[in-house]
């Protein structure tokens, strides 16, 4: 059972019309290795799930949004945008598809996609656009909007510190939708900082069990 | 805004925040309130990306404008000896700035981070606002037909929060009034404020009218009452607003 | 903001006719000092939620059962029994209404609750006696039942540690129903074998923040 | 049951087991399978009360019934040199025994523990059964009229498990079929099962039948068709089952 390869290998397993959970929140926690390697390759029509498409004021912090100032995604589900001139844009200019989900809903729909739940009833977004096309349920005098599971061909998560097996542990914020996203993928690619021997993280301080990790890349340097 | 204005609206929030309160700070205007909380009283804040006890924001503006800068700092502020207490290049608020965290402070996933704010444990959500109407409806998201932005968790944190504070000036840069009979833009989400701190005056929301608890000694009932569309009323004794020192 | 109280004052918190939820797996992150001085008391008509209660065969065991065997219990909502004659017995002489959920609804239900949702679609129990009473949606083919949200008055927690601020650790499987039964109820007791300073719990350590917590009992001694 | 046959079954589910699977065993014959499990081969075992990673199960028998035993082995297996590697109070499986884990081990809450047992990840699910039925139903909770058990986990177990494997005896005490054309005693779950494995044979479920995939080579064909009311079928080439040393 080896789940270690390269970043090159890894992004080969990444195809054209597939559906990709992106993890982190802005810089944080974002696999900025494999989206960059992502976004050298002739790889397109990918739907994104981010909680957002990167810090796009920046051009040395572009996250998920590099891959549309590329052209390689045909829609994005998510929560934030900011300062990110490119994408109202292409979204004006039809070539995204974009759909924008608040972010404890987005949260909460990733957790019931990896959950094997059918889906949950939410009070956020009632009397807003976000209730638009939704079934909309009374519960105790409350209204609740449903929201479906989401799911994807991929997860592209990133964390501090692995093990062979694939156990996780997040620094700090860095975890926000990591965990998450890795249990709601068929493929999990997991960007660590260190690798170390099974047992060196302590069964309670992982925070992703290694069974939801398909793949593993060593990425030591920062790369911003 | 005025930085004068904004100064104002954050102390007097400030004073509302009680010792022990979880308390959500927007981006904006609430990112000031931690100034201005007074020495000895402990706020915890919740940051939405994960965490709760923000203690200091890193002053990080010329950090993320300066490539050789952050590169330097974020490789020295990710090691062994680096951790909450002087800051780690994984660790920020929901404002994506650096932080450090206070003794007592813990971090999670996004999935737990909403439960906590819609579960009903949330003292209070600070935000800031483009409109609110008589109905208590909160629309501070969208302008249609400006740039795209997105809606991030302020849905979901106004939802479960024990009192929603708005922040925000008392009316927009061309003079028209913020606070109206009924939202035009689109809502973040209905009948959901509580309180409205802006630089003329603080307002609890009760019963489709706004009830001045108290205002700005730079003001009068006269000149609320006109730059406010929707109803206001005066509370039988009005107090008068704090205003920082310049 | 002090949270620390003595094992008497916290007891006096809980009032007959409370709804309780008892974390614990059996014996393991149960909180028996707590449901021991509860035993004491005269407070009865409590309904308790827990994942079990106890583990009847051995005496010195014996968890929320006690509570039962006391006549305090006039509802119980579990997920296990297991050897327990006296539950049985009285669950047919109709001195306690017993309501059997499987347990990952359980912990589901418990989660809804402290997470502000109005219920979730879930394919457990479809088919059986579970699904008696519950409303059937067919999602992508499939049947679902819908399960709502679970709350109390009063959650009775137990962890390893715990800082002034309510902070908890718990270790390795002690964890299990604790953090999802504080997250869900109005008053949250915590019992902790060790109270450090604030801050000690690093805070990717902290299992359950502070917040959660109302009031907390340092009790060191180990009892069974 | 005997003792050799539940060495039998268990052998025989060791040996569909393979390495890297991330597997949930029952309470009954399922805890003995891990006996079997050859060496080499990293199976990871799924406690649904919150870890993965069970290596041994500590000798607690006499440990639970003598209570001078117990509270001296609590007493010490709390302290900071007591931990997974030898045992922790705070430690046991779902069949609550004691346990040690392996390296690489994990800990956590039940939501987390059902959400990945229901998500789809687990490999297999194993447990005990009462009665199976030609639909692939399963009854293994309840016998009505008796003790008041609970279904425990069984129910969210056998919902998203790739593969649901039966491990019981093929007949009842009393020598009832209990692979059956349509169950009488409540059920666990509809149309779960995959495989039974039972002293007499391995059948995967299929289209309403049974087919038989391996018989040990204690029986024949007609014992168990004569044992079995479900519909039989047999594989063109029926393997023999492996028989532990005694």
């Amino acid at each position: 059972m080896n789940k270690i390869i390269n970043l090159k290998e890894a992004v080969d397993l990444i195809h054209s019309g597939d559906t990709v959970m992106v993890g982190g929140f802005t810089y944080f926690g974002c696999p900025l290795h494999l989206l960059y390697e992502l976004a050298d390759r002739e790889v397109d029509n990918l739907t994104i799930i981010s909680e957002d498409l990167g810090y796009g004021g920046l051009p040395y912090l572009q996250g998920a949004g590099v891959l549309i100032n590329n052209g390689q995604v045909k829609e994005a589900q998510v929560s934030f945008i900011g300062y990110y001139p490119e994408i109202t844009e292409a979204v004006k200019d039809e070539r995204l598809k974009l759909t924008l989900i608040p972010q404890g809903t987005l949260a909460e729909r990733i957790r019931a996609g990896g959950s094997g739940l059918g889906g949950f009833y939410t009070p956020v977004g009632v009397g807003t656009v976000v209730e638009e096309g939704k079934e909309i349920k009374i519960i105790n005098n409350k209204k609740y909007l449903l929201e479906y599971p989401l799911r994807a061909d991929v997860a592209l998560i990133k964390c501090k510190t692995a093990d062979h097996l694939g156990n996780a542990a997040f620094k700090y914020t860095a975890e926000n939708f990591n965990p998450l996203m890795a249990m709601a993928a068929d493929l999990v690619i997991l960007e660590t900082e260190e690798l170390v021997e099974n047992g060196a993280i302590e069964p309670d301080s992982v925070d992703l069990p290694g069974v939801f990790v398909d793949k593993i890349v060593l990425c030591k340097d920062v790369v911003i | 805004m005025s930085d004068i204005n904004r100064q104002i609206i954050a102390c007097n929030i400030a004073d509302m925040l009680e010792d022990g309160m979880f308390v959500n700070l927007g981006v904006g205007i609430p990112t000031l309130i931690s100034n201005y909380i007074s020495y000895g009283k402990t706020v915890l804040l919740h940051g939405e990306n994960g965490c709760i006890g923000q203690d200091k924001v890193l002053d990080n503006d010329k950090l993320l404008y300066d490539r050789k800068e952050i590169t330097e700092w974020l490789a020295s502020h990710g090691g062994k000896d680096s951790d909450w207490r002087r800051g780690h290049r994984d660790l920020n608020n929901a404002g994506d700035s650096f932080i450090t965290m206070i003794p007592g402070a813990s971090c999670f996933d996004s999935a737990m981070s909403f439960a906590m704010a819609r579960g009903g444990r949330l003292d209070a959500t600070v935000l800031g606002g483009l409109q609110i109407d008589k109905y208590g409806n909160l629309a501070n998201w969208m302008v249609p037909g400006k740039m795209i932005n997105g809606m991030g968790g302020a849905m979901d944190l106004v939802c479960g929060a024990k009192k929603v504070i708005v922040a925000m000036e008392h009316c927009s840069k061309s003079g028209a009034p913020k606070i109206v009979e009924e939202c035009s833009l689109p809502l973040t989400a209905v009948a959901c404020v509580d309180v409205v701190v802006t630089e003329l005056c603080v307002m609890e929301h009760k019963d489709n009218k706004y009830l001045v608890k108290s205002i700005s000694p730079n003001t009068s009932p006269d000149e609320i009452l006109s730059k406010t569309e929707a109803t206001v009323v005066f509370d039988t004794e009005v107090k008068t607003m704090r205003i920082p020192p310049a």
